[in-house]
């Protein structure tokens, strides 16, 4: 049992896979450089120490890298391609979108793609191209499995499950999650570190978990959000409000029995995401619960989100974007008012 | 170089393969029998073909949108394409990749690319995957002239190149992407040029004559398979065929189709072994009705065979 | 008043503003080639008649020259750029979602963006990379206008309007109803061709329209759903069922008021739309009706839409992957029958 | 070539402007009063402000992720610039740019585009326009030797190059991108190699020599006003400070620092005017103090002004 942060706890996982499966094999920028950072989070630190040959250090080529993991994974490696900020992804689409998420499905079955996918996410004082969430982007492409670790715990469960999985999976981090240290620390961190086991797990992609329970409202977020929720929790139940906060820890699959389990207690739902609203995981999440559970609900149901804007540089107007714990509590309480 | 009877006319019988099977998809389509849309490679069998006959078993090649050829050149079986044109449940991609995603893994061909240039970076990665494992075998990336001019041709050559890698990079030139000519898009009298960027050989080549095409494959498919990395050729040829559907090919100068015709692929090859004594005029007339024969079979076969049901298209998501 | 197919009124809308205004100039691969189709459906043809200077083909570089457009467009040029299919976005989507989405955001609002983008989608035989549906991955970036012509009239009035407007407008267009003729005409494909008024007219970006009325049900659709929804409404009106047809035409931004009023009317909705149910334009339309009129609503909203799958080549399995008009009679029932 | 001592001292100052405009931001930065990141370019003034001496008003320049060098050199004032970074409402973006996205179009400067190679479309673009407005003005575009390899490079600098556009490369080599070295990257020995598969000349120089930037620029500059196209101009400088924020530059050889350290652009210059008599000691001192003075003007200034109304962050959006 060791205490760690996020990026340690990433580091660990990527550590203990490559040993235990010579095929698995780290792909990005800067990410295993002499004296550099071990990427942009210091995830991958170190870790050529395992092996060499298997930590890539690309140029930088986003679409390119993402192809070059395609190829290698569809040859029976198991690479785990990063980008430094999520928003490069948008230079990567190309091969994630059209090829990764597809190339198994047009060959009839007959290939698999066991391809993992790092990218950061979160607004956090670096202007509008190195911000975006990008996970409602990316829910509206099959073909990839989408987990969004909140805690240390399942940032290695889930990317250990993600190594071994036989299909891409895209895993967002949260920059302010990392807990990344010295030069590479983030102002505005939140605390996400967990107690490590200290032998080998795994969290089953596709499962949720239940972070808090309560009795009048439930409340769902990933990533930094469920944190946000979980402190919001706290204040609603000083005011009396009991409220439920659900992590789904994947988006694609998506834990529907677990959220609908607490809104069948519940009857009410506050869906929280870091990003635009038009278009955001809250809506799919909505419209899914809506259109199941209608008879349930005695409220409509209530979605925290960013405006319709890219992100601005300014912190005032970036803690404007970023959803925080009044709007949560304010979303809770309407959904009871109501 | 001198070559055998047998391989000379191994070579001639893949083209020929290629030819007449695109003839007769083209009629199929035509007809209005087949559906989808298809890019067709007559007049270019002979860089498939010859780029092929420089690969071993083990090797894998990346296609394009225009596949049929290459497909046919690496060993798929043309029951199996015709199948897949078809749209039917065993076809090489179960009838979920079409004419665009032609392939077949076992076979050595990925299922083709149809994003142009997107094949570039894919190419590169199955040679990283042969390094990391250390197994002698290269990776042939297909692509068009047009494909060069995109982002992802260069940043998988450059990943290719600065790592050395087991991967042939191979220009299917047939001076136009889609309607539009190579000279428009291209400041380069050859597109061979592209490769000092990256620092790797590069070489311009007739396309349409297949020994030619052979010789220089198999010296990069050596060099790559040795440690030596990538080339970069530039196979120049012509699509005597419209780019896709029924494309009248009103932006080609007449003149220019007509010289092209002349240098057609098949017919100096057969020119060329007859006038060497590899092959007599009755071994390739046996050639043409094998041929034929086989590519009818192919689409009786396919005519008959079972369409996927509906729900089917839900499976081969995820792994 | 002529008649005119999607292709040719699209081309008249281009032709009349490229005369009206200098500035307007179309970018694209295969556009303006001699001898070539005027682009993959034809939209082009012939207008470099009208400025050979204006009419740019470029290599194939899809990222390129979306980017080559937007710095066109900072300079007070007007482009209209085009990929052949919607799926190329993917290979631009660095420069449309990092770059024309925000560069003006960015500025402090000190640049303008009149920038037109146009992109063919739908499923139409060719498999899985020429085949998306990309209206709701785009929904997720804010910074770009959405609109989907579903008529010709629409077609030319949305093109003029979006080449007037001062910022990014992204038009989707379908496959199937361009009506293109001779050798790019489409199998499958529905006629959408309309009266076109012989003096310049605009449709406003933002303004939807009620193509049927109705009192049962409300269905909304765009592009090709709107036309398969009329046909379901007649289908219904067969059976007693009164369906009222609404196409938003754009979908950033939304006329949520003209969708409101018909719910306020019928109290059910049918949301139909092509592409991936998950994190679909329905599951947007689902949320918010559902957030704003929860009381209005007598039945969960439906979502009629593709499973989450990419697009299979045979046309057996197409047909299983495109909504149909049983599916939306179906979904209609449900919505009254419940 | 001999230049005047007044051209000679404006060269100069941007440059001791740049200098302690970052050694200032750097401060603040580390002492926690100013958000977000910052990527800082001590040691590479030359380029840009060589660059940009050759510029005419009018002309465009896209910056990068590393631009207030870029963004000084082309003459955004100090003040607007402190005011952005501090994220403040009337700062050059109104604050809703920041660091990396420094820029202002009045001035000849696109907000900079912090997507590496993200500008380069975007400059040939802004070249575009001015050709089909037939106006005499030309474009720069600025990126780092990482950012040769992104499609966005390719693709953009081959329109450029066969459109003959008036546009002009320049890449601020400093040999790392990050953190990784150029050799690491390329396999070429000099970046201007990429330039022949394109067709266009390109030339690598010595960037810290701030008047052969300004010569190998104003001949490219000329070039692409006179309708000859664009050049790939390869600056060799260094990064004498870290990427972003807290960088120790561990993965820079000490020996290789050292050396850099020498070769530095600004006491090379001071070394040249002072021994050519085209400054005195005094006047350079001068320079330093004036120089002071206005950047603690523009940090009080900041400090000062008024951040943006939370709200402020709906605007803008649409036009
Ligand atoms: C990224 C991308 N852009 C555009 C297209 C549409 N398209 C299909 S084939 C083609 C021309 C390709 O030219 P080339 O690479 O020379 O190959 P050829 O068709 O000549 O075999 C184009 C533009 C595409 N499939 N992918
Ligand atoms: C598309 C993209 N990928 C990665 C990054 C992260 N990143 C920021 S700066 C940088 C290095 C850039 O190197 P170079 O082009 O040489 O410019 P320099 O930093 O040396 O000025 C990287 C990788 C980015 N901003 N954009
Ligand atoms: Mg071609
Ligand atoms: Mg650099």
């Amino acid at each position: 049992m060791a205490q760690m942060t996020i990026a340690e706890a990433l580091r660990e996982a990527l550590r203990e896979e490559m040993i235990r499966d010579e095929r698995v094999f780290c792909i990005g920028e800067d990410i295993g450089i002499r004296g550099g950072w071990g990427g942009a989070f210091t995830v991958t630190l170190g870790l050529e120490k395992v092996a060499r040959e298997r930590v890539i250090d690309t140029p930088i080529s986003e679409n390119g890298l993402f192809g070059v993991a395609l190829g290698a994974a569809i040859m029976g490696l198991r690479p785990v391609a990063d980008v430094q900020y999520g928003d490069f992804l948008f230079n990567a689409m190309d091969q994630v979108a059209n090829h990764i998420a597809k190339i198994r499905y047009m060959s009839g079955g007959k290939i698999k793609v066991p391809l993992v996918m790092r990218a950061p996410v979160g607004a956090t004082g670096r202007g509008a191209q190195h911000a975006q969430n990008l996970e409602a982007t990316f829910l509206t492409i099959p073909g990839i499995k989408i987990v969004c670790p909140a805690t240390a715990y399942d940032a290695k469960g889930l990317l250990k499950a993600a190594i071994r999985d036989d299909s891409p999976v895209l895993m967002f981090e949260h920059k302010l999650l990392y807990g990344s240290k010295g030069a590479r620390s983030e102002s505005g961190a939140v605390d996400a570190s967990s107690d490590i086991p200290d032998e080998d797990y795994v969290v089953s992609i596709g499962k949720g978990i239940v972070r808090r329970e309560g009795a009048d409202v439930t409340i769902v977020g990933t990533l930094l959000m469920m944190h946000l929720a979980l402190q919001a929790a706290d204040r609603l139940a000083q005011e009396g409000i009991s409220a439920e906060v659900i992590d789904p820890r994947s988006l694609v699959p998506f834990d529907w029995e677990l959220l609908e389990e607490s809104v069948r207690k519940t009857s009410r739902l506050v869906v929280v995401a870091e990003g635009p609203k038009t278009g955001g995981i809250g809506s799919e999440i909505a419209a899914t619960v809506s259109e199941r559970m209608m008879d349930y609900l005695t409220a409509p149901i209530q979605r925290v989100a960013s405006p319709d804007i890219p992100v601005p540089f300014s912190p005032v107007m970036e803690n404007f974007y970023r959803p925080d714990v009044d709007r949560i509590c304010g979303a809770a309480r309407k959904t009871i008012g109501d | 170089m001198t070559y055998s009877s047998k391989f000379s006319l191994a070579l001639y019988r893949k083209m020929v393969l290629i030819r007449q099977f695109e003839e007769r998809v083209k009629y199929l389509f035509l007809e209005g029998v087949m559906p989808g849309t298809i890019h067709q490679s007559q007049g270019q069998e002979a860089v498939p073909v010859g780029v092929c006959a420089a690969l071993k078993e083990g090797d894998v090649i990346t296609g394009t949108h225009r596949p049929h050829g290459q497909a046919i050149a690496r060993g798929l079986t043309v029951e199996s394409m015709m199948h897949e044109l078809f749209g039917k449940a065993d076809g090489c991609c179960r009838g979920k990749g079409g004419s665009m995603h032609m392939g077949d893994l076992e076979r050595g061909m990925l299922p083709a690319i149809a994003i142009v240039g997107g094949g570039v970076p894919i190419a590169t990665g199955i040679a990283l995957a042969f390094r990391l494992r250390k197994e002698p075998r290269v990776a042939v990336c297909f692509t068009g002239d047009g494909g060069v001019n995109e982002g992802a041709f260069h940043e998988g050559v450059n990943m290719g190149a600065i790592w050395s890698l087991p991967v042939v990079y191979v220009i299917e030139n047939n001076l136009y992407a889609a309607s539009t000519p190579v000279s428009q898009a291209v400041k380069l009298k050859k597109l061979s040029d592209r490769a000092g960027g990256y620092g790797i050989p590069g070489v311009t080549i007739d396309g349409n004559d297949v020994l030619a095409v052979y010789e220089t494959a198999h010296e990069a498919v050596t060099r790559a398979r040795d440690g030596g990395g990538p080339t970069l050729i530039d196979a120049v040829t012509y699509r005597i065929t419209g780019h896709s559907r029924r494309d009248p090919c009103n932006y080609q100068p007449e003149e220019e189709r007509k010289e092209a015709l002349q240098r057609e692929p098949i017919r100096r090859f057969a020119e060329r072994l007859l006038a060497e004594g590899l092959a007599t005029q009755a071994q390739l007339d046996e050639i043409h009705l094998a041929v034929d024969a086989e590519i009818e079979d192919a689409v009786e076969s396919a005519k008959a065979a079972p369409d996927p049901k509906p729900e089917d298209a839900l499976d081969d998501v995820f792994a």
